[in-house]
């Protein structure tokens, strides 16, 4: 079999992307703006031969492979290159169920952010940032080694941290600097955790693939089947104090990205400042980086420390669900309303995770991957309210309906899916949440008075909503007159691109809301796997612990 | 890996052993010789004759170049450095270079010509680099080739480039403490004067003053250090000295001189509380000169705590730990704690670069401190070991890369100073939009002086935090059952903490880089 | 594998296609936005198209003729309360209990079919045409929608696919994804005239209404799936599933059927969460005649019905008694409360409002009886006690078939009744006619601006008259024979628990105030004379119009006829249902008989005193405030004739003057709706409002204030920590020379 | 002959008062010559050490010491007198335009 990731996947955006950028960078200023559109067309083509990879791999043209039944800790697609050897580093891709999908959901989204963001200015650098983005982030998934995961994990850092400063708005300078260290400084505090896991592992078991000088290996295959196999009913694999404390420096990392409760305060700012399609990147898929990492390390390799946690992620996910929620009905700005509802998104995703069943961690990753469609849909329409009315206030337009029908269209469908109506992609995911969350309760003896939380939830999503749609696409009409901002200029709707990365989100929207099993089989397999490979064997009937 | 030859001086093999020091030797005459070359005439005493001697008098054109003495410089640097770095792909000898009587001098080996590398890489880097920055006024004019100043000026600061350079490859290779002294003397000297160079501005003698007197307490200090412990051994050879070490090396003397030396050499690498002149006088000198302070210069002051920290004093068997453990471990902790929070508020970019680089030197630091702790005898002995040699590749790794990224930062600087910004982080503004690679290059710098991933700035941090954090592990060996990451040695932990410490404040520190960049932009 | 239709039983040739029932709708959604989008404007589009509304007639049609196919099926006996259309897997998943083996779980959609949802999907896909002929009339004429009708028929559709796929889909899930789908279209068709900020308000606060209800049934959903693992009408009402949760949770499945019927609280518009549905009047008339009165809001009534297995399962005797008293008590408030509300309503679409409401609540509170009798009673072995419930609930079905019919029917009428006083108004005040604006203080929904109209439009005179006369339970005439039976069903279930006497005696009392505001209303509207120049100039109403309310006039009247068939017994099995051994003479006499001679003397009693107070006390009162003759020269159509005169001799007979009564503070607290919306905005605006605006100030004080305090802290410390950077180099020395003793110290003092 | 050890010991003390002057003193030849101090403590310890040790290699230490201590003198004065010629003053506590 073929290596379809390294290189077509991850190797190609990101060095077509420098390509390009070098190509760019010797350019001047009237070089630069013929050279826009070109380049333009170039991404959108290299993001469209990475989508149609990507889905030819989803219907088993490309590599044969069946994305469900892949046992726990098995790959597909797995390929492994000597890079550092002598501290046990290599170059190691592989996907399987849990990552295949957001692969996918990156490579589905980069072509759409590039329609989207069509006219975005310095097209010339944009575009191929966006590319870098992309490849960057599919590496953070498909990567199968410690030390390679962290290298992609800081890498989308970088191309994101320019999209903010050179194309955001007027506070881009702060918002990005904090964005940049707040999430670098978690995952720092990430990377202790991951060297200190690296040298916890036992050198007297020889490890594949272990480095020469050390004796010890990033290889996060090994290091699961590893873990697999010492940690058992009551044993925890390397003592159960160490366990927590890497469970803990771990999850960190990941609760800063995701961003949960209290450590999301660098979300709205980068959000508001960023353009549009960095933020349609980044709450589409660098959010849900977080939520991989956690599924793929501390819940693989941690079981344990997973149970001690669970009480207290049920807390941080259900503080960031109705945390995220309320902050919402006190916003006036639209994009920050979003960026928080982001926060609220993110804390089902927490509270899934919590519950320990598999219902719940197949809501969990069904969010991701719905929020992941829906999410950027809501920033484009900000993107778009921003582009036309030069203004995030939610109120500074209203009667969109009648002067930008396509934009009113494309809010309220964003909006009824964000809000979780049925048949979008976004209320499979919270029921399931639902009912998890209630199963787990109640077979575990905990108050039901849990449930508090995500039902305010449900009602204070929609009334933030409700209340933004009602002062931006209702009223008005002919009364109201467009914002000052606008100096008399007749409002517009959105452009064509815009118009066509609309309905391909919202298509998509409905296909996974009406038809979830496309992307749910795989997900639910996957969780029926870890839970049938790891959790089972080692929690089963086991209540101690927690 | 080959046996140690052993020669006496100016004997067979003596020249191919030294080559790169004879190439800087060579290139110091030039200096001297070829900008002097001229149409002077020898008057023979009591006639009339002039004999043309071709010295002094009226400049031929090409040696009245003021460029050409940074020509002369860069192309001896930098075939010095070709010439180790071919030494090394031919496969290495190691030489000793004993005296007479029998003394070691001098040791050639992988150890001292990577050092060898990094200095003569960046002081060619320096050299070349300057070719245009030696202006009449000062910094701040454009550059018409006549503003430079005359070439016997340029001689004067390239023959301080090479003698620096020479001086460090000594401390590179001695084997006796006194001959590194005087190599870290030959090199301190230059740097004062490198330091001092523009005497036409207030900074840059200010900078150079203080440099100076600070660094010459230190080494007073140092030197002092130097007659206790020749004093306590009767010799100052770090074969001498370890061995006498490991047998009385508790007593009062040798533990006050070893401190006392390691003043000398914490000026060097500007560790806290002697990295005080070190700002001052990056901002007051050029920011090549400054660039060399913070690389070569902070790597040959490393290399003489190695040499002095794990030859001399090697951590004992017994106990596991060195004695300057602690010390050198406080020291890390302030130093890093120090320079990060110091560059976080400062405005001027060479300042900032220079604060980083104090706490670049409290990461060594950290990480010598981590060889230090490792304990010698564990049941997983072969384990650490490999441990403290991951901790010195890395040590050496970080230096090397070093040399690549803060120089590179201090380079762009001085392009900038040239046209007059540079002493303030706002008069970067607008960076992108004049020199747009130039731009990116910065960016590049400072993410991968932050450790951001995928630089090589990343994987030097990673590699030392790596160190620190196997010695830190390795330590709990023992207990590494349940309740063992309570049961940490004190030190270690101590020292993962100030190290999580240190390093999220470095990424603090990025605030200003970024703040720099948003600058630029 | 889901996705994978696995079909093996097939019962029937029409019951495969059900699916194309919801599944039509749903396509002419997508089709006519789209080709909305596309050509709007265009003169085909408009003229030949009617804006979308011909392909919905069509597509609706369909759905009719499919509906009606499935039912005739269902009737012939392929019935059964088990699956017909095969499971699609639509979400596969599973559980972990703790053990050592995960569950799969599987949450599917097929098609149910029993009585209950046959009654539901016909009035559903009867009245989704009837509205949509009747919208082409209304919508297509009034220049205020020009080029944006396609909206409208976009979400028409989408409603009734909504609506449609509620009643037949075969879980609890689906039931409220459906149901979801159909507050959305709610939602999107009273924000029709987006540009009204009146329009706008209602239609979020009737989102944000129901959706609190919503919350509650889902929350009440889970737990159901929780004690049951399933959600599907086929597992969960199986007697022995519901055997094993009776033993073990009898109590959580009360909590949980009582929390479901909060949402159906929300979606039919009851206390406390009834006040949506009155501001939802400011969506076209259509939408108010198809959503807010005739099927919609029967969803709650739908969902509430659908509990019945559990309240008359053997196992569950007795337990779940307390939930049916709350629903009939909830009913039984709203009843009174709207209907009193009703009484100073002046907006002839509000009086049906809270018609609507009202009635609604009689539903609730027959089923609330209903299931108090089935689950007190011992009906699986008593024949009499099954009689009794199997009426009691089937009287419920029925009102509710019949209040669909009849306020569907009186909202087109009224809807008939504003545009054409609208016409009126512009063919007067505006000769202008492209000035479509409604930018004057004309209110066209205003009986003040009516009157006498009786005359102008016959035909919808008509059938408002026969409407609330439905509404009203004047013997004989639609809701008579459904209401009556709610009324004696409650007296019956008060005489067992002395509780019950208080809905009881809510519908009965409602009964008279229902009288009294239906007759009101017609006769300000119809009867008298004109109030103003425009109700004079108000002509007749156009044939789309017309077409739909003449058949539901007929529906309506031949209500008889259907109760004869046995709709009055229409319940969860055929026993006593549909064309059982009685032929339709027999059961029509039956029906009068059991009626007005009811052998027991206390419901004897009962019929008579109901009957005098809906149709004698009521209407009577009215007539003598608001009775009439037309004006001179103007006359109607026989048929009325006798009803104008009858009230034009009460109004002169026993006229009084009720002005202290109307500017009581009773008067006034209803024409404010008891304050209750007020006191809703208020929490709305201080707590909710104040506790967001809080906590986001938290967030930016607080969490994001610790950051940006770290941020400034270290900036500051850095100040500090260079101020030692004193410039001069004596200092340095000094420190160099405290670091050398510092660290001598050191390495000696370790040493 | 003299002890070694006292010649230490006046080494020490030398050293005490060189490194105590180079902080007390404002005046940059002051601080100079307190630096020379050092450097000469050091090399009295060394010829001290090289007679207790009967070890030529100590006096040839003192001598580069002593080529050491005279260039540093050499700079040093050089670099001060730029100093005056910029800022007119050699008093360390008023050369201070580079600080924080």
């Amino acid at each position: 079999m073929d290596d379809w990731i390294s290189m077509p996947l991850v190797g190609f955006p990101l060095v077509a992307s420098i390509v390009l950028l070098a190509f760019v960078s010797n350019a001047n200023e009237s070089m630069r703006r013929r050279l826009a559109n070109p380049i333009r067309m170039a991404t959108l083509v290299f993001s469209l031969v990475l989508l149609v990879i990507t889905t030819g791999m989803f219907f088993q043209y490309f590599g044969n492979v069946s994305w469900e039944g892949i046992s726990f800790n098995n790959y597909e697609f797995l390929h492994r290159y000597s890079w550092m050897e002598s501290l046990g580093i290599h170059w190691s891709v592989g996907m399987d169920a849990l990552s295949f999908p957001m692969v996918w959901l990156t490579t589905f989204l980069l072509p759409v952010t590039i329609i989207a963001t069509w006219n975005e200015k310095n097209g010339a650098t944009y575009f191929p940032i966006l590319l870098a983005m992309g490849g960057a982030l599919i590496g953070v998934f498909v990567s199968l080694d410690l030390f390679m995961f962290y290298v992609f994990w800081e890498l989308t850092l970088i191309p994101m941290f320019f999209l903010i400063l050179v194309w955001g708005g007027a506070d881009r300078k702060y918002a990005s600097q904090k964005f940049f260290i707040y999430t670098f400084t978690a995952s720092v505090v990430m990377l202790l955790g991951l060297i200190t896991l690296y040298f916890f592992q036992d050198p007297v078991n020889p490890l594949d693939y272990a480095g020469s000088m050390t004796g010890r290996t990033f290889d996060i295959p090994t290091i699961t089947q590893h873990a697999l196999m010492e940690n058992s009913n009551g044993n925890w694999y390397l003592g159960a104090n160490i366990q927590k404390v890497l469970f803990a420096m771990l999850m960190l990392g990941f609760l800063v990205k995701l961003p949960a409760v209290p450590f999301h305060t660098w979300l709205p700012d980068a959000h508001v400042q960023a353009p549009t399609g960095g933020s349609m990147l980044l709450a589409g898929v660098m959010l849900k980086m977080g939520a991989y990492g956690m599924f793929r390390l501390p819940i693989s390799l941690f079981p344990h420390a997973l149970q001690y946690f669970q009480l207290a992620l049920l807390i941080i996910g259900m503080v960031s669900l109705v945390w995220g929620a309320i902050v919402c009905l006190g916003q006036t700005n639209l994009k920050k309303m979003v960026a928080y509802s982001s926060v609220s998104h993110m804390g089902v995703i927490l509270v899934g995770i919590a519950t320990m069943q598999p219902m719940g961690w197949a809501a969990a990753l069904f969010m991701m991957f719905a929020h992941g469609i829906i999410s950027p849909m809501l920033f484009a329409v900000c993107g778009a309210f921003k582009h036309h009315y030069h203004s995030m206030e939610i109120g500074a337009m209203r009667g969109m309906a009648k002067h930008s029908p396509w934009l009113a269209t494309s809010m309220m469908f964003a909006w009824m899916a964000s809000l979780g109506l049925p048949l979008l992609a976004g209320f499979v995911a919270e029921i399931m949440m639902f009912i998890a969350l209630w199963y787990f309760l109640a077979a575990e003896g905990w108050s039901v008075f849990w449930m508090v939380g995500p039902a305010l939830v449900l009602a204070v999503t929609a009334a933030y909503y409700l209340w933004s749609m009602q002062r931006t696409i209702f009223e008005g009409g002919d009364e109201t007159q467009p914002p000052s901002s606008l100096h008399g200029a007749p409002v517009p709707d959105i452009a064509n691109p815009e118009k066509l990365a609309m309905l391909i989100l919202a298509f998509f929207t409905i296909v996974f809301g009406v038809m979830p099993w496309i992307a749910l089989d795989m997900m639910h397999d996957w969780t029926i796997q870890i839970f049938e490979g790891l959790i089972l064997p080692v929690l089963g009937n086991f209540n101690g612990g927690a | 890996m080959s046996e140690i030859t052993t020669i006496e001086p100016f004997t067979e093999g003596f020249v191919e052993a030294l080559l790169p020091e004879l190439i800087l030797f060579t290139g110091m005459l030039l200096l001297i010789l070829v900008p002097n070359l001229g149409k002077g005439t020898f008057r023979i005493p009591g006639t009339q004759l002039r004999l043309p001697w071709l010295l002094g008098g009226t400049r031929f054109k090409f040696s009245s170049d003021p460029r050409l003495p940074a020509w002369i410089a860069s192309i001896t640097l930098g075939s010095a450095f070709l010439n180790v770095l071919y030494v090394f792909s031919q496969g290495l000898e190691r030489v000793l270079i004993v005296s007479e009587s029998g003394k070691e001098l001098l040791l050639i080996n992988g150890f001292s010509r990577i050092f060898e590398l990094i200095f003569f890489g960046a002081l060619a880097l320096a050299a070349f680099s300057s070719m245009n920055r030696l202006q009449v006024k000062g910094i701040g004019s454009k550059i018409p080739e006549n503003e430079l100043y005359n070439n016997r000026r340029q001689a004067d600061f390239y023959i301080l480039m090479v003698t620096c350079a020479l001086g460090m490859s000594v401390v590179a290779l001695a084997q006796d403490l006194f001959v590194l002294f005087i190599g870290l003397e030959l090199a301190s000297f230059s740097t004062y004067v490198l330091v001092a160079f523009l005497k036409e501005s207030k900074v840059g003698v200010e900078s150079g003053m203080k440099y100076f007197i600070v660094g010459s307490v230190a080494s007073g200090v140092g030197l002092y250090g130097l007659s206790m412990l020749y004093l306590w051994a009767g010799s100052l050879q770090f074969s001498v000295l370890a061995a006498t070490f490991a047998v009385s090396g508790t007593t009062a003397l040798p533990l006050i001189g070893i401190g006392f030396v390691l003043v000398g050499f914490g000026f060097k690498v500007s560790a806290a509380p002697f990295h005080f002149a070190a700002p001052d006088a990056y901002a007051g000198a050029m920011s090549p000169v400054a660039g060399v302070l913070a690389t070569a210069s902070k790597a040959m002051g490393m290399l003489g705590l190695v040499r002095m920290l794990l030859i001399v004093a090697a951590p004992e068997s017994s106990d596991g730990s060195a004695v300057w453990l602690v010390c050198l471990g406080a020291m890390a902790a302030v130093t890093m704690t120090w320079g990060n929070l110091a560059a976080l508020g400062s405005d001027n970019p060479k300042r900032m670069l220079a604060y980083s680089s104090v706490a670049h030197a409290g990461y060594m630091l950290a990480a010598l401190t981590a060889v230090g702790a490792w304990n010698w005898d564990a049941a997983v002995a072969g384990d650490a070991s490999a441990a403290a040699v991951a901790v010195m590749t890395a040590l050496l790794f970080h230096l090397v890369v070093l040399v690549a990224f803060k120089l590179g930062a201090f380079l762009v600087l001085s392009i900038l100073e040239s046209e007059g910004g540079g002493s303030r982080l706002s008069s970067l503004g607008g960076l992108a939009k004049r020199e747009p690679l130039l731009a990116v290059a910065m960016f590049i710098f400072m993410i991968s002086l932050a450790g951001v991933p995928p630089m090589a700035g990343f994987l030097s941090k990673l590699l030392v935090i790596m160190g620190i954090v196997r010695v830190a592990v390795g330590d709990m060996g023992a207990e590494i059952s349940d309740g063992g990451i309570y049961a940490l040695g004190d030190h270690a932990l101590g020292l993962v903490a100030c190290l999580a410490y240190g390093h999220q404040l470095s990424h603090f520190r990025l605030l200003l880089s970024s703040c720099r960049r948003c600058d630029v932009l | 594998m889901a996705g994978t239709e696995v079909t093996t039983t097939v019962h029937s040739e029409w019951m495969q296609y059900a699916p194309l029932i919801i599944l039509l709708p749903m396509m002419a959604f997508a089709v006519i936005l789209f080709l909305g989008r596309v050509f709007n404007g265009h003169p085909f589009w408009k003229k030949n198209l009617k804006e979308g509304g011909l392909i919905a007639l069509p597509v609706m049609g369909a759905s009719l003729i499919l509906s009606l196919l499935l039912i005739s099926e269902f009737l012939k006996g392929y019935s059964g309360v088990e699956d017909i259309f095969e499971k699609i897997a639509w979400v596969n998943t599973g559980i972990w209990n703790g053990g050592s083996t995960t569950e799969s779980v599987s949450f599917g959609f097929g098609i149910y079919v029993d009585h209950v949802t046959v009654m539901l999907l016909f009035v559903a896909s009867f009245l989704c045409l009837l509205i949509n002929v009747f919208s082409i009339g209304y919508m297509n004429t009034d220049p205020i929608n020009d080029n944006r009708n396609h909206r409208f028929y976009a979400e028409f559709v989408l409603f009734c696919s909504g609506m449609l796929g509620m009643v037949l889909a075969d879980s609890f899930l689906w039931l409220f994804i459906f149901w979801e789908i159909m507050g959305l279209c709610s939602y999107l068709l009273i924000g029709f005239y987006y540009e009204r900020p009146s329009a706008a308000s209602a239609a979020k606060k009737a989102f944000l209404t129901t959706r609190i209800g919503d919350v509650f049934l889902m929350i009440g959903l889970v737990m159901l799936w929780d004690l049951f693992g399933s959600l599907d009408y086929a597992v969960v009402f199986d007697t022995h599933n519901i055997e094993m949760v009776a033993e073990s949770s009898a109590g959580t499945l009360q909590w949980a059927l009582g929390l479901m019927f909060i949402g159906a609280v929300g979606k039919s518009a009851q206390f406390p969460l009834h006040v949506w549905l009155p501001d939802a009047m400011e969506g076209p008339t259509p939408v108010s005649a198809l959503i807010h009165a005739a099927t919609m809001v029967n969803a709650g009534l739908y969902l509430v019905a659908r509990m019945f297995p559990f309240f008359g399962a053997e196992a569950l005797h007795g337990d779940l008694d307390d939930l049916a008293f709350i629903i009939a008590a909830v009913g039984g408030i709203t009843a009174v409360m709207a209907a009193a509300i009703a009484f100073v309503q002046m907006d002839l679409k509000k009086v049906l409002a809270y018609s609507t409401m009202s009635q609604l609540a009689y539903i609730f509170t027959g089923l609330g009886c209903a299931m108090y009798l089935a689950n007190t009673l011992d009906w699986h072995h008593d024949s009499d006690a099954h009689y009794i419930v199997v009426v009691a609930f089937g009287a419920s079905l029925f009102h509710l078939f019949n209040h669909a019919m009849a306020k569907g029917m009186l909202f087109m009428a009224s809807g008939s009744v504003i545009h054409e006083v609208h016409h009126a108004h512009h063919h007067l005040h505006h000769d202008d006619h492209g000035d479509d604006h409604h930018d004057d203080d004309f209110d066209a929904q205003s009986m003040e601006n009516m009157g006498g109209l009786a005359s102008k439009m016959p035909i919808t005179a008509t059938a408002m008259l026969v409407g609330s006369a439905s509404i009203m339970g004047l013997p004989l005439i639609g809701g008579f024979w459904s209401k009556e039976g709610i009324i004696a069903n409650a007296w019956r279930v008060a005489q067992d628990d002395p509780r019950f006497l208080f809905p009881a005696m809510c519908v009965l009392i409602g009964a008279a105030m229902t009288g009294f505001y239906m007759s009101r209303m017609w006769l300000k509207t119809f009867a008298g004379k004109p109030n103003n120049e425009v109700a004079a100039h108000v002509g007749p109403t156009n044939i789309w119009i017309k077409t739909p309310l003449f058949i539901l006039t007929f529906v309506t009247l031949s209500s008889i006829l259907l109760a004869g068939m046995g709709f009055t017994h229409w319940a969860a099995d055929t026993e006593y249902s549909f064309l059982s051994e009685k032929n339709l003479i027999d059961g029509i006499l039956y029906e009068m008989g059991h009626a007005f001679a009811n052998s027991d003397s206390f419901f004897f009693i009962l019929t008579y005193v109901a009957i005098f107070l809906g149709a004698v006390i009521g209407p009577g009162i009215a007539m003598a405030l608001y009775g009439g003759k037309l004006a001179d020269g103007e006359d109607t159509k026989p048929w009325m004739r006798p009803v104008i005169r009858l009230s034009e001799f009460v109004n002169k007979r026993f006229h009084f003057d009720n002005t202290a009564l109307r500017e009581s503070s009773l008067a006034i607290a209803l024409e404010n709706r008891l304050y209750i919306d007020e006191y809703y905005d208020k929490a709305m605006l201080n707590i909710v409002a104040g506790f967001s605006t809080k906590v986001a100030e938290a967030d930016t004080e607080v969490i994001d204030g610790t950051i940006k305090a770290i941020e400034s802290g270290s900036q500051s410390l850095s100040s500090v920590v260079r101020s030692l950077t004193t410039g001069s180099a004596r200092d340095y020395i000094l420190m160099v020379a405290v670091g050398t003793l510092i660290i001598s110290l050191l390495i000696w003092g370790v040493a | 002959m003299i002890d070694p050890a006292w010649v230490s010991a006046l080494s020490a003390l030398m050293f005490v008062i060189g490194l105590g002057g180079a902080f007390t003193r404002k005046n940059a030849i002051i601080v100079l010559m307190c630096i020379e101090l050092m450097l000469n403590a050091a090399n009295m310890q060394f010829a001290a050490a090289a007679v207790h040790h009967g070890d030529t290699t100590g006096w040839v230490y003192t001598l580069f010491a002593i080529a050491i201590a005279a260039s540093e003198v050499a700079i040093g004065l050089a670099i001060f007198l730029a100093v005056y010629g910029q800022h007119e003053t050699i008093s360390l506590d008023d050369v201070d335009v580079l600080r924080n």
